[in-house]
């Protein structure tokens, strides 16, 4: 338990609040992307009220993407890696916490960006709460599965467009579940259903993904 | 617990193997292709819906069945080579790739085919024309994966583990696609009316199938014989190999 | 026999474009795989040999440095 | 025999044979100096022997184990340099050395990493992020790591590159400390150890074609 909390845990944080950044990039990126669809498409309230939810959630895709890329990244190219999976403990234990730290300083402070980027694409109150529920629930699953990915490409250098490829056809049932959600609170319909399969989504990915990162990482060492 | 097996027994007998299935993979499956194409486009009944048209099925209803299990055969054999880490198994999902993502092509582009005279456009984003691209970048994915590694033996692991994440997705995916297609009920003029099949018309179905089905099968035999030699160009076995099926023409 | 004559089997009830454009292509799809595997397995297999040669030559060259080197030993 | 066993690895990298059949063993007592040309896969071979990558074929034994069953174990009992230091630059050295020593399971006394910085010449360095030294005072806070976790087996790789002559000579007595006391050391160099490293035993690795 020392080892997972102070070594990793603490490490992480330390080190991502070294590096406030490197973390608050992706952010501004999904902010700019978000920007650009009024600009591109018109300022109509209504456009934009219909395709608000989409735009969120693949602006978030995308630069969960960028984020995600420095999941591993240092680690692997300064030896740290090494160390770890030669520590003696669970590499899915520490795979675990590592996406957990990254989840908690990249993708929580989402959350303090989305009253804005409700107010941007003139969601409802209605739509705002199913937002936030979605992102809550599916943000982690983002991390998780992403992490799988990030650690097949993290020994090569050049990983980041092959890191999209990989996870955009992945991430698409997410997309459908979490923007139908939104529609869904949008009229007022009930939508216990699709959170109900993101979270079920999630649960799997919890059990299994981090053993897949594990496995992930063995394989970008040899 | 493999001890006694000779470590490079294996891939050898794995190509001795291909060697062996191959013919009987390649030609009953030509055979049946031909054979279920020319029932199917000369001597079945036609649909009193759709007319002619609808014999584009006997291509596209096979490659958009087999596109899926290719991609659940090569999930399998990741999930082999994982556990038990066989490097065959490897070898045998990586093989399997490109002749899925053929295959599943062949499934977008006969439904573009077919959509168009009974939508009046190319692309239409239904239901089932939607889950085949997902899998055609899935498909693309796996392969662009294996290719960005140099050391193709951590590039087969890499692809393996995506396969199988690929392979959670395929239902997910596939339900979700159903539900959003539904959700969305605007976008889809009409969807694929099933024709009530006939006993006629259902025959040469089956047989394309089998036949398409054979044919991965063969396909998969070869790339598999050459990702076997790629990997053990140095073994003298494959020297003996070469020497033995290149001989003539270095005579001349 | 669905048709009455080959004309009719080509037109195919006014969808000709559409059958022979699916059927066609798959065709062509199926053919690139196989002459792909098979064109590859060629060139593997020159490879191979290849690589064979440039063994043979390493080898030979090898040998005629230890040969030398000897004779320089015997020599001095 | 006691010790760490290699019984018959091959190893296969980017498809060309780096050693085949290669056994031998390093018990607690011993220095073992591998040597070898470049690409002759010295690095692979430290690399199979801590379990970071798999031998394509043979296996390793410890104390007549199989490797693979008391792995937890192994690794309590062994600290490895790289070629990639395994320390992060934004952190300061303490840093490093307090989150190392609590993944390794060691405690970490912060009097006792001071006094060990201090020893390798980093007085007044301890809380200056690790990317702002030199390339030889970040190879001694690596290495910093030999003197604070207890372990019988050490595998190291090029330790002594970027390492001034006072720094060879003090990574060089201490592993002959090491060594007398039972301890076990297999290490590649691209110079040669000299006599403050004490006896050793060479293994070279041919170059192959």
């Amino acid at each position: 338990m020392n080892t997972l909390i102070n070594g990793i845990f603490k490490r992480d944080m330390a080190l991502a609040f070294r590096q406030r950044s490197e973390l608050a990039q992706p952010l501004m990126f999904l902010l700019m992307v978000i920007t650009l669809f009024p600009l591109g498409i018109g300022p109509g309230p209504v456009t934009l009220q219909k395709i608000g939810p989409g735009v969120i959630w693949i602006a978030a895709i995308l630069s969960s993407l960028l984020a995600m890329e420095r999941l591993f990244r240092d680690d692997f190219w300064d030896g740290s890696l090494e160390q770890y999976m030669l520590s003696g403990q669970s590499v899915a234990a520490i795979a675990a916490v590592k996406v957990l730290v990254h989840w908690l300083v990249s993708f929580l402070p989402l959350a303090l960006f989305s009253p804005l980027l409700a107010l941007f694409l003139n969601l409802t109150v209605d739509m705002y709460i199913a937002l936030m529920l979605t992102l809550v629930l599916g943000t982690p699953l983002l991390s998780l599965v992403g992490a799988i990915a990030v650690g097949l490409t993290v020994g090569l250098q050049r990983g980041g467009v092959l890191l999209a490829l990989l996870l955009i056809p992945v991430f698409i049932p997410l997309l459908i579940f979490a923007t139908s959600a939104v529609d869904s609170a949008a009229l007022q319909l009930p939508y216990r259903a699709q959170l109900a399969i993101i979270g079920a989504m999630l649960m799997l990915a919890m059990a299994s993904a981090p053993f897949a990162i594990a496995y992930a990482l063995k394989v970008s060492q040899n | 617990m493999w001890k006694w097996l000779h470590p490079y027994a294996k891939p050898e007998r794995a190509y001795q193997l291909c060697v062996t299935l191959q013919p009987y993979f390649l030609w009953p499956g030509i055979l049946c292709l031909i054979a279920g194409s020319i029932w199917g486009l000369a001597f079945a009944p036609q649909d009193y819906q759709q007319g002619d048209s609808f014999r584009i099925i006997y291509i596209h209803v096979p490659s958009a069945i087999l596109s899926m299990s290719t991609y659940v055969a090569m999930a399998v054999a990741a999930l082999v080579g994982i556990v038990w880490q066989w490097r065959t198994a490897f070898m045998a999902m990586i093989a399997m790739a490109p002749v899925g993502a053929v295959v599943t092509f062949i499934a977008l582009f006969t439904g573009a085919a077919w959509g168009k005279p009974m939508w009046g456009t190319w692309w239409v984003w239904d239901a089932r024309l939607t889950s085949e691209l997902i899998l055609l970048f899935l498909y693309l994915g796996v392969i662009a994966l294996y290719g960005a590694f140099e050391d193709k033996q951590q590039a087969g692991k890499a692809a393996g583990v995506m396969a199988l994440v690929g392979v959670v997705n395929v239902p997910i995916i596939h339900y979700s696609v159903e539900w959003w297609n539904t959700l969305h009920q605007g976008a889809t003029i009409s969807k694929f009316d099933k024709p009530s099949i006939a006993p006629e018309m259902l025959w040469p179905l089956l047989i394309a199938l089998l036949g398409l089905a054979l044919f991965i099968a063969a396909v998969t035999v070869m790339r598999m014989k050459n990702e076997i030699i790629r990997r053990e160009y140095h073994r003298p076995w494959v020297k003996d190999l070469a020497a033995r099926a290149l001989g003539d023409d270095h005579a001349v | 026999m669905q048709f009455d004559s080959l004309q009719d089997f080509l037109a195919m009830g006014g969808y000709a474009l559409y059958v022979w454009l699916s059927f066609g292509v798959s065709l062509l799809a199926l053919l690139w795989v196989v002459v792909d595997s098979a064109s590859t397995h060629k060139k593997l297999l020159r490879n191979a040999r290849e690589e064979q040669a440039r063994q043979a030559r390493i080898a030979a060259a090898r040998k005629a440095q230890a040969l030398q080197s000897e004779s320089q030993q015997t020599g001095s | 025999m006691a010790g760490l066993a290699a019984d018959n690895l091959t190893c296969i990298k980017r498809d060309r044979v780096l050693f085949t059949d290669l056994s031998f063993c390093l018990s607690p007592g011993q220095l073992i100096y591998l040597r070898g040309p470049n690409g002759a896969g010295k690095t692979s071979l430290l690399r199979i022997l801590t379990g970071l990558s798999a031998p394509e074929s043979g296996q390793l034994l410890l104390n007549e184990e199989p490797l693979d069953k008391v792995r937890d174990r192994f690794n309590q009992q062994l600290i490895y340099v790289g070629h990639k230091a395994g320390i992060n630059g934004a952190l300061t050295a303490m840093e490093n050395l307090r989150f190392w020593c609590a993944q390794h399971s060691t405690d970490f006394i912060a009097q006792q990493a001071y006094d060990v910085l201090a020893r390798l010449g980093l007085v007044g360095l301890e809380d200056v992020p690790v990317r702002m030294l030199s390339a030889g005072q970040q190879r001694r806070v690596a290495l910093s790591r030999l003197w604070l976790k207890q372990a019988t087996y050490w595998i190291l790789d090029e330790p002594f590159t970027a390492l001034d002559t006072d720094g060879i000579e003090l990574l060089e007595t201490h592993m002959r400390e090491h060594v007398a006391n039972q301890g076990a050391i297999i290490t590649t160099s691209h110079q040669p150890l000299s006599k403050q490293a004490g006896p050793f035993t060479e293994l070279m690795l041919e170059y192959r074609l």
